[in-house]
């Protein structure tokens, strides 16, 4: 599972057949519904967003925003009520504040905040889906690939190499006995 | 036992001999253990088979320095202890000094004082350490003792295991001392601008009081131990003055106003190989009078005395390489501020032949002398009034800028220098720590007791265990604490020493896993 | 990827019909979709909400014993009942399905079928993936309070209590007003049929306020709402009206009495045509028959306020009122507005509208000549209880004898703040007939020329088109155009003491001037003033144009997207008496259905709290906007308490130690859920933050 | 009857958790009773080349501490994780990273330059950098190369256990040698030391109400602070309600607040990011700006929220730094 990148995916490959990929957390009661207003309203806009449904945008866990840029995604799309239109009252005020803060840290850690938007879309507001989907595809598209599962694998290439080396070695030192302990409770590891 | 285990041990040893006859022509000796941090020492011979060089090397970087750019400034006590889990409470005093100088703002008595006896008690605590565990074993065991035995538990043969119990008791107790105020003995988390985290309860303060008067006991017993197992021992004193552990640097050390020795607080003074003083400075003042000098070969700077500039690995008067540490200190000093304290010291100038004294292994003498002094401040702290205050600390107001702060750590004189901006954010940080303070030293000493020890070497059969032991000593008389001396660079890596021939091959290598 | 051994999972894609299949490519979605660990099979199907469609999946549940079902095909808020529904039947636990939106979210919104197609894969991995950590659920059945709370009391909040009532059910109506009513009671005819709008309401008025099933609190506005549908809290906000409502027996003795022998106060039921006292009823047939006093100008009220806003008795004031009450003793003027607490089940909003302030378009002059009149203004002349008892007089000029001038010409101007992009986009559907309505009245009761000028002619309705003609017939002029400007500049002395109308005829093609007495201005419906602060208080969302959002324009036009509130009347939009009652008829047995039903179900996706995990560090409990997370103090632990939780998840995704779960949004489930839509990137070291080690003993 | 043999070693670690184990004090003789330590370079002299030599999972069980920066550290770590049937990632550095991973900040090429050419006491004019090789007449000592990237131990090799903190308390290393002695072993990868947070054992627990709402982040030096009352509640950030528990609030009992040392409990991924989420909703503003004043309390989320765990958080590193190979 190891397996290094194909140079294609590489982050530096800005190649014209790149597409940014979104993945949006909308909750159900606005940002869902628009986007399903929007369809019913045959807008069309780019194919680049991915959405999972949340109840509302407060169960987003910044967790999910960092896992989603760890695997892959080239920025993160947020869409909750308007501020005093929360279906549970006050959820999108809890990810507002975490949005702030999180752009906080990950301006630190060389995140550039067009990859992390919040959004404030209501029921009835199918066109300003078409709109920030559009706008954010454009914004990624300038900003080129994230491409974060690449750069681990490269970062860790400098371990991979020595990897190889020590197996070489483990190889020629002989067999070497089956690896994971068997940790069933009760087991005495010696007499 | 399970066959099985049985077996592969018996494999263990069949493939150990094997080893062992393979490398016969390129002994591998065992890694220099027991000093805090990594390092390591190439010694080159000539075709006597005499050395020509010794390399002490660094291979390490950590780089707190610019990781904690941008981080608070009352963060910097705890994440610079992280420098060294050895002597945290150094580190964690000296910058909580430099917060003090960096907002401009004075700790109240208590504040002030609880720092000194945690500082103290530490002191006595990492002394008791190294004697009893770290650097002692060669005495107390001695040099050409099998190596399974010089440890603590070979101490604690040799001096009975009442006195082993004592031994780990008494610094347990200490390090409660430090744990009741920081919170946790290693890293504490009492420093903060202006005083302490946290008082004492005057309901405690009894179990201290017993504990500081244990203390001096533990100290002065510790002090005849030294007595009665090295100086009744010609073979020790004839080793501790020899030329092989002798040099003649000047001495860095913090004094008061009488220049008397002062762990947490004062200015530092410097004297020359005659004793001569070369210069008094405050912590603010440390730029103007030492400056780092970087050699290829290590990654571990070399201090020297800035105005005198750098000359190389050189002794004598006018040399700009300083020593720190026990030695140092005693030699950088007109006299220790406690009775007890004072007339060990004065004996140990009595029978060393005067100040100030240049033999690298009386460094040992000097801790145990220090552990009094320790002691016995701790026990006028523990009887101070002012001690249970419940003003620890004062909240600072002004808007910091830079601030500098300097305590002696036990391996030696340890600077802190931070700039921040108006947020108190730190925009710069620099820490020239006890261990490079001595490097250059450390060096010398090194090539010296190679040179010493090492004549005429042919092959690597020739060099006993015990001689190698010796060149080891002269390191870890030091107590260096690489792991402070790469505080700059990242983690450890083995020290090896390795003897080339003239011809370049290597003869012997030690590792230090 | 591996699974666990007894994860199967069949997968279904729907064409349905084109929608679907036009964009995406079904069938390679589910050849690839078969080819992931765990799925056992993998169908595309045409319609999968048919019953065929259900019927499939409820015979693979069977043959091939599957454990896990995901469809993907249109939008879950859409068909997830269905499918869930389907589920069940073939003996799963309904919550061991997921639904993939690959139709509002993707065929009808892209245009590239290889992309669209590429990301339909996508969105089925991940519920693929998401699904293998569902668990069964329980859905839990909330008992429902019977008693309805209707908010407004218009036409439609009296027709909703009405129904409501009659199947004997509890009402409260609460209104804002000093009477029920709404704006229908100000109306004089209604269209088309003419009958007079006091004759068919009064007695609706009159029923509601004698009704033993209806609880009616007027003058009165609800401040706060808690709860959830089956369960709502409400206060109610009864403001003081200085008369004991019970002891007042409507005689009206205190009116006549009062030190003010004139009425001297703008009289609002009238739209300032007419004047009140301090002490009023607003209206003759006003229900209920109570006075009530106007602090800001009774004689016995300080002009000065107290702090927090409320009169300050004076005393001042002979209080001829409370003599001529006498014994009834039902003036009070230290009545304080006072908070009421009810509970409800259900709610009806029936909030209404207001009329477009016809000052926001300058050039038609109203509020700068007087005889600019706004269409309610004239309802109240025309009207015989009117302030004019029913005598259409101008309020600028006299006859020879002094009396007050009657109109010889008037004009009508149609879609006055109705489609303008400069005020409301909307055509408000009333004001065409209303306009023909007062054409008629007018010309009844003055023979006056009349001039409708209007942009178009809309009359979709019930014997709405026959009107038209009947006014043609009467020889009422219908002039096609929007007004340019209503203007006093006159140009011939046939235009002196007139006011001008300047239009475009767009029929003949020539701007026309018209010279008449009157002008009556079709004013439109809009959102009332607080409409979203109402919505607030609701939970209710609105559309670009303010009024009330039905959940679906179709399928669900009195629901709201919060369960147990519902619409009637035109705070949802525009719309004529005969529409509005069907709404009220409609939100009344939308009511009486979840009422007789007996019990909500709620969606299982509450959250809860892993007890020996828990630290108690109680970050979580400010986050519950329902108070649903209390502390437990004897086991310093926090819990919550599923009867309040809405399953917003805010807490869960707040545990600073992971130590809350909410169901159907377990952070497995959604991490698995990122992970599959960006499974399409090439799987590398390291992207989940941990290296594969380089060595293992 | 051989004991089973036991190894300590360490890697970029300060020598903290060495402390540690010296600590456990007359239980060290107990230790040493039990078991035999066939390596310990801090406290004992031992022939490195005779782990080398030993079979493969002959020791029973190596504590090693420390994060993992240079090729060295790399090599012992696969050597012992060969040599050792329990490798146990000993301390917060080798658990996550620890206070040297802040360095993952930064890029190599800022470590160096600071170092030997900025630093206001260094004199340098050659501008002198030490040299992986260097040759003086025919000597040439050599050092190691760094990585550009601080690891933590299961991010090169395979770990069977943790145990946490900075450092780990001598409790719970008795706990976990007695665990491992005993063959009582919980299931591989599990971090010894209970899976709860650190307010389940704080003594100010009680004292933090249930409605606490951050009007303004204040810093440790910024005020006097109530020794009886909950951190949070005072306004100053702890992290005890998004780490481990198992030191006995040692950090609030000085009066301090936790810095989360104890990494994660097992039901978190990202300790910084729940601790961020948490902090930031209980945020009482509403409006931007009011938001933004209250986190300006909050000067460095990053040493904040991953002070020992920048190595295993999400990102791993600031993710636009020079790469090896760039």
């Amino acid at each position: 599972m190891s397996q290094a990148p194909a140079p294609a995916a590489a982050p530096t490959a800005g190649a014209a057949d790149w597409s940014p990929r979104i993945v949006a957390f909308f909750c159900n009661w606005c940002t869902y519904t628009a986007a399903d207003l929007a369809g019913v309203s045959r807008l069309k806009y780019a194919p680049n967003v991915r959405v999972i449904r949340l109840m509302c945008s407060g169960r987003v866990d910044p967790q999910f925003i960092l896992d989603a840029l760890a695997r892959g995604a080239d920025g993160v799309l947020i869409g909750g009520c308007h501020p005093g239109d929360c279906h549970y009252v006050e959820g999108n005020y809890k990810m507002l504040r975490r949005h702030q803060l999180l752009q906080r840290m990950l301006a630190d850690l060389g995140i550039e905040p067009a990859r992390v938007r919040l959004e404030w879309i209501s029921a009835a507001e199918g066109e300003k889906v078409k709109r920030v989907v559009n706008e954010m595809t454009a914004q990624l598209r300038a900003l080129g690939p994230l491409g974060l599962p690449q750069k681990f694998a490269a970062w860790d290439r400098e371990v991979t190499a020595l990897a190889r080396e020590v197996h070489a070695r483990d190889a020629a030192a002989g067999p070497c006995p089956d690896r994971a302990p068997s940790t069933q409770p009760g087991e005495t590891v010696h007499a | 036992m399970e066959p099985v285990v049985q077996q592969t041990f018996n494999e263990g040893n069949l493939r150990a001999n094997a080893a062992y006859r393979a490398a016969r022509h390129r002994v591998t000796i065992d890694p220099i253990t027991r000093l805090e941090g990594h390092g390591k020492i190439d010694i080159y011979l000539d075709e006597r088979g005499d050395v020509t060089r010794a390399y002490l090397q660094v291979p390490e970087l950590r780089g707190f320095e610019v990781f904690c750019l941008g981080r608070p400034a009352e963060e910097m006590p705890q994440i610079t202890s992280r420098i060294c889990g050895v002597c945290p409470t150094a580190h964690h005093m000296a910058a909580t000094k430099c917060l003090d100088a960096l907002y401009q703002v004075e700790p109240p008595a208590a504040g002030r004082k609880i720092r000194e006896l945690v500082y103290n008690t530490f002191v006595l605590e990492d002394h008791a350490l190294h004697f009893y565990v770290l650097g002692g074993p060669d005495f107390i065991v001695g040099p050409d003792a099998p190596p399974a035995e010089r440890n603590i538990v070979g101490v604690i043969a040799k001096v009975g295991l009442e006195a082993g119990q004592r031994v780990i008791a008494t610094r347990k107790r200490l390090r409660e001392l430090i744990a009741y105020f920081g919170g946790k003995v290693v890293h504490p988390v009492l420093g903060l601008p202006g005083g302490v985290s946290k008082a004492l309860d005057p309901a405690d303060l009894p179990g201290f009081k017993e504990l500081a008067r244990d203390a001096v006991a533990f100290a002065e017993w510790t002090l005849q131990i030294f007595r009665d197992v090295i100086l009744k021992n010609p073979d020790y004193v004839e080793m501790i003055t020899s030329d092989t552990y002798t040099h003649r640097t000047c001495y860095m050390g913090q004094v008061d106003e009488q220049n008397r020795l002062n762990f947490y607080d004062g200015r530092l003074r410097v004297v020359d190989c005659n004793g001569r003083e070369v210069c008094t400075f405050t912590a603010s003042q440390y730029r103007d009078h030492v400056a780092e000098h970087v050699e290829p070969w290590s990654y571990m700077k070399f201090t020297f005395l800035k105005p005198r500039g750098w000359q190389g690995f050189v002794e004598g008067p006018d040399t700009s390489i300083y020593g720190v540490g026990p030695l140092a200190r005693l030699n950088a000093s007109d006299g220790l501020a406690t009775p007890k304290a004072h007339a060990a010291w004065e004996e140990f100038y009595r029978t060393l032949g005067g100040r100030p004294v240049h033999h690298t292994l009386a460094n040992h003498w000097a801790r145990v002398i220090e552990m009094v002094y320790a002691a016995e401040r701790m026990e006028e702290l523990v009887n101070d009034p002012d001690l249970v205050r419940t003003d620890v600390r004062q909240v600072p107001t002004a808007v910091p800028r830079e601030g500098m702060g300097v305590v002696e750590a036990p391996r030696g004189t340890l600077f802190h220098h931070y700039q921040t901006d108006e947020r108190g954010l730190i925009t710069l940080a620099n820490m020239v720590v006890a261990t490079g303070n001595n490097a250059a030293r450390i060096a010398m000493s090194v090539e010296r007791a190679a040179k010493g020890i090492l004549q005429g070497v042919r092959d690597a059969s020739q060099i006993p265990e015990g001689l190698l032991n010796r060149v080891e000593m002269a390191f870890r008389a030091y107590d260096p604490c690489l792991g402070c001396a790469t505080h700059a660079l990242p983690g450890h890596t083995p020290l090896r020493v390795r003897i080339y021939r003239a011809d370049r091959q290597l003869l012997a290598e030690k590792v230090q896993g | 990827m591996t699974r666990p051994q007894h994860v199967r999972i069949g997968f279904y894609v729907c064409h349905c019909g084109h929608n679907i299949a036009a964009m995406v490519d079904c069938t390679a979605v589910a050849r690839y979709i078969a080819t992931l660990p765990g799925v056992v099979l993998s169908r595309d199907y045409k319609y999968m909400c048919s019953d065929p469609g259900q019927e499939l999946i409820q015979q693979d549940i069977r043959e091939y014993g599957l454990n896990r079902v995901v469809v993907a095909s249109c939008s879950p808020l859409l068909h997830e009942h269905t499918f869930r529904g389907a589920v069940e039947a073939g003996g799963l636990n309904p919550f061991f399905f997921h639904m993939v939106n690959i139709r509002e979210h993707n065929s009808w919104v892209h245009t590239d079928r290889v992309l669209a197609t590429e990301k339909a894969k996508d969105l089925a991995r991940a519920a693929i993936e998401r699904v293998v950590h569902h668990k069964p659920l329980e859905i839990k059945k909330v008992p429902i309070h019977p008693d309805v709370l209707v908010v407004g009391g218009g036409i439609a909040g009296i027709h909703a209590a009405m129904t409501l009532a009659n199947a004997g059910k509890k009402v409260f109506l609460v209104e804002r007003e000093p009477s029920i009513g709404g704006h229908m009671a100000r109306f004089d005819k209604t269209f088309p049929t003419l009958d007079c709008a006091a004759c068919i309401l009064t007695p609706k008025m009159s029923e509601v306020g004698s009704h033993p099933n209806i609880t009616l609190w007027t003058w009165s506005e609800v401040v706060k709402v808690d709860g959830y549908v089956g369960n709502y809290t409400v206060q109610v906000k009864r403001k003081a009206r200085y008369v004991i409502e019970d002891l007042c027996t409507g005689c009206q003795d205190c009116i006549a009495h009062c030190v003010y022998k004139e009425p001297k106060f703008d009289d609002l039921f009238n739209e300032r045509l007419g004047k009140r006292k301090p002490v009023y009823i607003p209206f003759p047939q006003a229900t209920p028959q109570v006075v009530l006093i106007d602090p800001e100008v009774c004689l016995n009220f300080k002009r000065s306020k107290n702090p927090d806003g409320t009169p300050v008795v004076s005393d001042k004031c002979k209080k001829t009122c409370v003599e001529a009450c006498g014994e009834k003793r039902a003036i009070d003027f230290t009545q304080k507005d006072q908070v009421v607490e009810i509970k409800v089940g259900t709610i009806l909003v029936c909030t209404g509208f207001k009329t477009f302030d016809a000052r926001r378009v300058p050039a038609y002059g109203y509020g700068v000549y007087p005889n600019v009149y706004t269409a309610l203004e004239v309802e109240r002349l025309v009207n015989a209880s009117g302030p004019t008892g029913g005598h259409v007089v101008l309020r600028q000029g006299t006859n020879p004898d002094g009396s007050p001038k009657t109109p010889r010409s008037i004009g009508i101007i149609h879609c006055v703040g109705s489609r303008d992009k400069k005020t409301n986009l909307w055509c408000s559907r009333v004001c065409c007939m209303y306009s023909m309505k007062l054409a008629h009245l007018l010309k009844e009761h003055t023979g006056a020329e009349i001039y409708n000028f209007y942009i178009d002619i809309r009359t979709p309705g019930k014997g709405y088109e026959e009107f038209y003609n009947k006014l043609l017939e009467e020889g009422t002029h219908f002039i096609r155009g929007r007004v340019g400007e209503v203007t006093d500049w006159t140009m011939t002395p046939e235009e002196e003491g007139k006011l001008v109308i300047r239009v475009e005829d767009t029929l003949a093609g020539v701007v026309r001037r018209i010279p008449v007495d009157m002008v009556v201005l079709a004013t439109g419906l809009e959102p009332q003033a607080d409409a979203d602060a109402v919505r607030r208080l609701f939970n209710m969302s609105c559309g670009g144009d303010g009024w009330f959002l039905e959940r679906h324009p179709k399928l669900a036009p009195v629901n709201t997207f919060t369960d147990g509130v519902f619409l009637a009347g035109c705070c949802q939009g525009p719309k004529d008496i005969p529409d509005t009652v069907a709404q009220a008829g409609a939100a009344a047995a939308e009511a009486l259905a979840l009422i007789d039903k007996g019990y909500v179900e709620q969606e299982p996706n509450t959250a809860h709290i892993l007890d020996t995990e828990c630290s108690g560090c109680k970050s979580c409990i400010p986050l519950c906007p329902y108070t649903a997370i209390l502390f437990d103090e004897t086991r310093r632990k926090a819990y919550i308490n599923e009867a309040l939780c809405k399953g917003c998840g805010t807490c869960v995704g707040s545990c600073p130690s992971g130590s809350i779960v909410q169901n159907l949004f377990e952070d497995a489930e959604i991490f698995s859920e990122i992970a599959g839509v960006l499974a399409g990137e090439p799987v590398t070291a390291g992207r989940t933050g941990n290296l594969t080690p380089i060595a293992t003993p | 009857m051989p004991k089973p043999k036991v190894a300590f070693y360490w890697c970029a670690s300060c020598g903290g958790c060495e402390e540690t184990v010296v600590d456990l004090a007359e239980d060290i003789l107990g230790v040493v009773e039990k078991v035999d330590i066939a390596l310990w370079p801090v406290a004992m002299d031992f022939k490195y080349k005779d782990v080398a030599a030993l079979p493969d999972r002959a020791l029973f069980a190596t504590l090693l501490n420390g994060a993992l920066r240079t090729s060295e550290q790399e090599e012992l770590a696969a050597l012992l994780r060969r040599k050792s049937r329990y490798l146990i990632a000993y301390g917060a550095c080798a658990q996550l990273g620890g206070i040297p991973a802040l360095a993952n900040q930064f890029s190599r090429e800022q470590v160096l330059r600071f170092n030997y050419e900025e630093a206001p006491s260094v004199v340098n004019p050659t501008r002198t950098r030490p040299q992986v090789h260097f040759e003086e007449d025919g000597r040439s000592p050599h050092l190691p190369e760094f990585r550009h990237v601080v690891r933590a131990l299961d991010q090169v090799v395979d770990v069977d256990f943790y145990i946490p903190g900075c450092p780990p308390t001598p409790s719970l290393t008795r706990a976990a040698f007695e665990a491992l002695l005993s063959g009582r072993l919980p299931p591989k990868g599990t971090v010894l030391a209970p899976d709860v947070a650190l307010c389940d054992e704080c003594p100010r627990k009680a004292s933090k109400p249930t409605n606490v709402a951050f009007t303004a982040f204040k810093r440790p030096h910024q005020g006097l602070w109530d020794a009886g009352q909950c951190f949070l509640a005072q306004g100053v950030v702890c992290m005890g309600p998004a780490t481990r528990s198992g030191c006995q609030a040692a950090c609030t009992r000085g009066n301090m607040p936790c810095t989360g040392c104890f990494g994660p409990t097992s039901r978190v991924r990202d300790q910084g990011a729940k601790m961020l989420s948490s902090l930031s909703a209980n945020v009482a503003a509403r409006d931007e700006e009011g938001i933004q004043r209250t986190l300006d309390g909050l000067p460095d989320p990053v040493g904040t929220f991953y002070r020992y765990g920048l190595a295993k958080c999400t990102l791993r590193r600031k993710v636009n730094l020079p790469t090896p190979g760039d």
